[in-house]
């Protein structure tokens, strides 16, 4: 069994590395791919693991970009006239100025992002069930008007960014890597996590969060580590954006709330919520449906994403993983004994 | 912060702004106040948290809308977009609702999101993405120098809203179906067992709900201006109102909403119009942690 | 330090109904304290209080010497106190082992220590723990297949895994098969005993109330009516009026 | 060849129309990508920009296409609906280049979804002529793929300032005091607009009184309104594309707003005259072209020509005016004709190196780009509504009719 699942991951690692060249013209999609599976990853830690569903995620993607792209414009000039309507003088980045700004612009991203989202947890997570969703909905939109209102960061304009130097096609596997990079230390991340006493403790609160309190595990900070995690990862992959998109805008862009911040959640739901690859699973078929139905059915694309959304929580939420479970239960029975069986010897 | 002062001045030096500001967030309040009363109706009576709400309002005006361009009386529009959204609302219970009612709150806010989506885009792709409004030309009163201006259709509007508002209270004050509403949302189980077809209650509250809010947003289109996507800002309005005034109060709910309405074009005048739906948001958050506030000081947690 | 818990005239009343009022009492460490009294009287409220659910009116609660009136459920929890329910609150969705395992004394840990695997010991004291309330059998089952008393049984087997110092129990023989009953009291004396923890105990069942506990405080409207060794209590006219409703 | 122009411009037969096109079949075909807002915010705009698209195609298919080494080339346009948004728009053009192998762009609408754009077609150095895209900060980054057709946004409303300052020397007064009052939408354009006017309201030493963005869904600007009111400015400013346009007309109706001048953007775009009659008269509007301006070439003639050649391709437009917007879409193919056939070649760098080499004459005025790739050969005028009609009233060496002043 164990020798199976290290085969199966070392597969998937190596499709890692081959897929951008296998498929070269549908790098960015990939990349893209890989942006889903981070963000319904992260999403999970709190909503599948912890039983906190946040709609406020976005936050993060958005505040990672703004704080990634700031820096690395910011260590070469000045951003008030670098982000002003009027133009003005021409900017260019040399090679050094580029990377240096893309990697302690992704790093700093998610930095900024991890202790912002223990300030904002502070609060929201005192709110319970669809408080805590709107509460943070309400973060992450507000968060949205208001930067779109700030002049110095080029308010509704958004901001530009300079292009990777050097051959477009190595720029777009560049980005790829960054996000696969991101993307599995994620899934290791959460791999480990969840089979530490600090994941129990988490399901704990998710099952009964009163029982935990009660039992006198750290609720708050239990949870605010983990949104602090999932801020991080988002943050950087936000960041990576900044950099992959070369133009970003804050309200449709930066802070999508209602486009990949639902997105998330729906790739969460379609694949099993509170699994491990139940995440992983959705963002592939969700990607899949959201890129055929983007090329196919044009005009109508919002309408069927729509309809997904309806159809997945109302008719079949508990996700490919779940339906798994019900259907196939002596995989996971298997799975079950043998993890116990291994963990006592 | 300059523009800020300066526009606080403006209230101290032109008294008389306060009393536009204030008429105007009354009027567009009064409508708020219908959407919430809808929204207070379900979650209260089916623990239903609807984010599809505001779009069911700009339905509605597009009903009105839609009559008006064949050739109708702008009037009817409002009881048309009563009876039409009567039973879209009716459809949506029995495809999407009702099998989330049993289901946790999470649930149910993200399944009316999807509809929100999907209604959102069925108007844009059947009426375009350009803001549509009905004129019924009606003059406008002027007064204190033209500076407060109270255009007819409004005053026709808000007085439209409230004898709405009125007719809901009396149905459910004294019809049957009224009470039966009532006892549901005090405990559905002991409804049952009194013999209340719960069912048919949801259903009906769900559809009375959709009705109201298409009337506000028939209303709405005499008014203001519509638009497929206007729907979420509605819904955080009658979010932020029902979470301030809390479910099953009725003039709790059009208090906060003329508060709210108020509220916002005070904003509005001192941030500029364009930190509108922040201030929204924000007032939400506020609500929310107040409420917070209140309920730690009783060692206990907002559920 | 004379008592663990001292409770001084703590009232409590919500809306206009008074469930405590001026109620004093004291559990000494170590020991097994019952309280007793009649359905309505205001035991559970004043579990409650002490616990941190809900704030008192007036009054002062202290635990180990200091003021735990104001204090929200976990911080008394992460000092040490702990408390099983009326309708017990177990995590359904996993098995035993797991339950125990979620039930590691969380507060003795540093995040660094949570964010570690748990051991061999840990599997070992779960596996022990569960033998000594009898679950050991179904330790892999879902706990919420389990019976009611098994139910019960679990959640004493996870609130003794906390390693509290002192532990308060709501009727914790309440829905368990009588003749099991007297196992429990023997493992509730055990753990007091063995594990050195402070018992609080609230019970309906006079017979084992008697045998466990070493003093006992009886509640009746809301107000402190009498306390004493089982002896005492078992021969105040005011108990037994109490009980049988007459005044 | 010269003689087929002719005979279409006046007949414009279905069977001429025929003819040309078995003529053109047998060119070869050049595939140019664009990203358009079809759906959204700016779905006016979009539609407007791609007719202009379009009728230049057409209108280059029947006069022989394009001559790139001896053979004729015909362009063929592959539209994305980027449903105003720039994310969208930047996905688009990340695949019209690596998945439709495109070599050169047509540019989106408004300066945000250029602005977008243009870095992915920077970084995959494919040429992108677009006429939509205004704002200064498009020309700042050091962009070398990327040529407007139109002049930049500062430009816009500037002679709106400077007439206002005008009307107050004639009154006596010093320009310094003029109060200005502006409200834009927040958006690239806008912005920029916004930034252009501040700059000359500070040369006269005016001040600006009122300075707000209008809500994102242009739908309200009362709040905005009621100050102009208390604060009675000399000159009130207002840029929000088509829907901004068609909300301050309305509003300033309905307010019963008093200012001597008012100036906005988008007044054809929006078809104010069209949709508001009276209410809209004595309105400045900013614009890139007019039809009655003398400019000329030989594909299109000139621009009234321009006009009426288009009214007849596109019925839906005859009883409103032709916008700006499709004009400038027009140009920016017949730039890409004129660079490929000086180019002589399809190889997109020479086609870039001739593009930046351009320096033509056409009916939306002259064309030549400054190093950062904007349009420095054209000026923008100014227009004024009056009774229903757009006449030219700045600047003074186009200027058809007086500037009625004050307003109402």
């Amino acid at each position: 069994m164990a020798k199976k699942k290290i085969i199966l991951y070392a597969l998937i690692l190596a499709f890692t590395f081959i897929a951008p060249f296998a498929f070269p013209n549908f790098g960015t999609q990939l990349a893209t791919l890989w942006l889903m599976i981070i963000v319904a990853l992260t999403w999970d830690m709190t909503g599948g693991q912890m039983g906190y569903n946040s709609l406020g995620n976005i936050f993060f993607y958005g505040t990672g970009m703004y704080v990634a792209a700031l820096i690395s414009i910011g260590r070469v000039y000045d951003i008030g006239d670098y982000t002003s309507a009027a133009g003005g003088g021409i900017y260019e980045f040399t090679d050094v100025q580029y990377f240096s700004g893309v990697f302690l612009g992704v790093l700093g991203a998610g930095v900024f992002c991890s202790i912002s989202a223990v300030i904002i947890g502070y609060v929201t997570f005192g709110l319970r069930g669809p408080y805590f969703a709107i509460g943070t909905l309400g973060v992450a939109i507000a968060a949205g008007e208001l930067v779109s209102n700030w002049d110095w960061v080029g308010g509704g304009q958004g901001i530009s960014l300079p292009g990777y130097p050097g051959d477009p096609d190595t720029g777009k596997v560049f980005f790829y890597f960054l996000f696969a990079a991101v993307g599995v230390s994620v899934f290791v991340f959460v791999k480990w996590l969840y089979e530490t006493r600090f994941g129990a403790a988490i399901n704990a609160i998710r099952d009964d969060e009163e029982k935990a309190e009660a039992m006198g595990i750290h609720t708050l900070r239990y949870k605010l580590i983990t949104w602090s995690m999932a801020a991080f990862f988002v943050g950087m992959a936000g960041g990576i954006s900044a950099f992959q998109l070369l133009h970003f805008e804050p309200l449709e862009t930066a802070y999508q709330t209602i486009f990949l911040g639902i997105f998330m959640v729906v790739c969460v739901l379609l694949g099993g919520k509170g699994t491990l690859w139940g995440p992983v699973i959705g963002a592939i078929l969700f990607h899949l449906f959201k890129e055929v139905t983007w090329n196919y059915f044009l005009g109508w694309q919002w309408v069927a994403l729509g309809a997904l959304i309806v159809v997945t929580v109302v008719y079949f939420q508990d996700g490919v993983m779940g339906w798994l479970v019900h259907k196939r239960p002596e995989w996971f029975g298997i799975q079950v004994e043998d993890k116990i069986a291994g963990e006592t010897e | 912060m300059d523009q800020v002062l300066s526009n606080l001045s403006l209230l101290l030096e032109f008294p008389i702004v306060n009393l536009k500001i204030i008429l105007d967030g009354i009027m567009i309040g009064a409508l708020f106040a219908l959407a919430a009363y809808g929204l207070a109706l379900v979650w209260g009576v089916m623990n239903v948290k609807n984010l599809a709400q505001g779009d069911f309002v700009i339905a509605g005006g597009y009903v009105s809308w839609w009559l008006v361009q064949h050739g109708f009386p702008a009037l009817l529009g409002v009881p048309a977009a009563f009876i039409v959204m009567w039973g879209i609302g009716w459809v949506a219970y029995k495809l999407v609702i009702s099998r989330v009612i049993e289901r946790d709150l999470f649930t149910s806010l993200l399944a009316t999101f999807g509809l929100a989506i999907m209604l959102a885009q069925i108007m844009n792709l059947l009426f375009g993405s350009d803001t549509q409004s009905v004129d019924l030309g009606y003059k406008t009163l002027y007064f204190f120098d033209g500076i407060v201006n109270i255009p007819i259709a409004k005053l026709i509007g808000v007085l439209m809203a409230a004898a709405l508002a009125t007719g809901v209270i009396i149905f459910m004050k004294t019809s049957r179906m009224g009470q039966a509403i009532r006892a549901t949302a005090q405990d559905a189980r002991a409804a049952r067992v009194m013999g209340i077809d719960t069912e048919k209650v949801y259903a009906f509250t769900f559809s009375l709900n959709s009705a109201i809010c298409g009337a506000a947003g028939a209303i709405i289109v005499m008014v203001w201006v519509i638009q497929p996507f206007y729907g979420i800002s509605y819904a955080i309005r009658a979010f932020v109102i029902v979470t301030a005034a809390g479910l099953g109060n009725l003039p709790g709910v059009i208090a906060a909403g003329l508060g709210i309405g108020v509220f916002e074009q005070y904003g509005a005048h001192i941030f500029g119009i364009s930190y509108q739906q922040a201030i929204a948001v924000l007032l939400l958050l506020l609500v929310l942690i107040f409420r917070l506030i209140q309920q730690r000081r009783n060692r206990q947690v907002l559920k | 330090m004379t008592a663990i818990i001292n409770v001084q005239n703590v009232s409590k009343s919500f809306g206009g109904v008074v469930a405590n009022h001026d109620v004093s009492l004291t559990v000494k460490p170590g020991t097994i304290t019952g309280l007793i009294g009649p359905n309505g009287s205001g035991k559970t409220t004043l579990f409650n209080s002490i616990v941190g659910y809900h704030p008192i009116d007036s009054g002062s609660i202290q635990f180990e010497d200091e003021e735990i009136s104001r204090l929200p459920v976990q911080q008394i929890a992460r000092r040490g106190m702990l408390r099983t329910f009326q309708q017990t609150r177990i995590y359904g969705e996993m098995n035993g082992v797991e339950n125990m395992l979620i039930s590691l004394p969380h507060r003795k840990m540093s995040i660094w220590d949570a964010l570690k695997r748990n051991t061999s010991e840990d599997y070992e004291r779960a596996d022990h723990l569960l033998e000594f309330v009898g679950l050991y059998e179904k330790r892999k089952l879902k706990s919420g297949d389990l019976s009611f008393g098994q139910q019960k049984l679990l959640e004493f087997a996870m609130a003794l895994m906390n390693e509290p110092t002192c532990l308060l129990l709501d009727e914790p023989t309440a829905g368990i098969n009588p003749t099991l009953i007297n196992g429990l009291i023997d493992r509730l004396k055990l753990a007091n005993s063995e594990f050195g923890i402070t018992l609080f105990v609230i019970e309906h069942n006079m017979r084992v109330i008697m045998n466990l506990a070493e003093s006992i405080y009886c509640l009746a409207h809301g107000e402190l009516l009498a306390q004493g060794t089982p002896d005492e209590i078992q021969n105040d006219q005011n108990v037994i009026d109490a009980y049988l409703g007459a005044h | 060849m010269k003689k087929t122009t002719l005979l279409t411009g006046l007949l414009a037969g279905s069977a001429m129309l025929i003819s040309q096109g078995a003529l053109a079949a047998s060119c070869g075909e050049i595939v140019i990508g664009s990203a358009i807002s079809l759906t959204g915010k700016y779905a006016t705009n979009g539609v407007h920009a791609q007719k202009g698209y379009e009728y230049a195609i057409t209108k280059i298919r029947e006069n022989g296409g394009v001559k790139v080494g001896g053979k004729c080339y015909n362009f063929k346009v592959i539209y994305y609906d980027d449903e105003s948004k720039g994310d969208r728009g930047a996905t688009l053009a990340e695949r019209l280049i690596s998945q439709d192998k495109v070599q050169y762009m047509l540019g989106p609408y408004s300066s945000g979804l250029t602005k977008a754009i243009a870095p992915i077609t920077e970084k995959y150095q494919i040429p992108m002529v677009e006429a939509e895209g205004a704002s200064r900060s498009l020309f700042n980054k050091g962009y070398k793929y990327l040529f407007a057709v139109l002049s930049t946004s500062e430009q816009y409303l500037a002679s709106a300032v400077s007439l206002a300052a005008e009307k107050a020397k004639e009154q006596g007064k010093s320009p310094s005091s003029v109060k200005v009052a502006i409200a834009v939408e927040n958006d690239p354009f806008s912005l920029d607009i916004r930034a252009g006017v501040s700059e000359d309201a500070a040369k006269f030493g005016m001040k600006v009184v009122v300075d707000e963005k209008l809500p994102r869904d242009l739908s309200d600007m009362s709040a905005i309104l009621t100050k102009v009111k208390l604060l009675k400015p000399d000159l009130l400013i207002v840029s929000g594309h088509s829907k901004g346009a068609a909300t301050a007309v309305r509003q300033i109706k309905e307010q019963n707003i008093k200012v001597p001048m008012i100036a906005i953007t988008h007044c054809e775009a929006a078809d104010v005259t069209g949709k508001f009659g009276d209410a809209a008269n004595d309105f400045l509007c900013s614009t890139q072209w007019s039809e009655t301006l003398a400019y000329k070439d030989s594909l299109f003639g000139t621009a009234a020509e321009y006009e009426i050649g288009f009214k007849n391709a596109y019925p839906e437009y005859k009883a409103k005016k032709v916008p700006y917007q499709t004009a400038q879409a027009t140009a920016a193919v017949y730039v890409y004709k004129d660079a490929f056939e000086r180019a002589n070649s399809l190889d997109k760098e020479k086609v870039r190196d001739a593009l930046t080499k351009t320096d033509m004459q056409t009916f939306y005025g002259g064309i030549k780009f400054s190093k950062a790739g904007n349009n420095i050969a054209k000026p923008m005028v100014l227009r004024q509504i009056q009774n229903g009609e757009y006449n030219v009233v700045a600047p003074s060496a186009f200027a058809s009719h007086k500037l009625n002043w004050p307003r109402n």
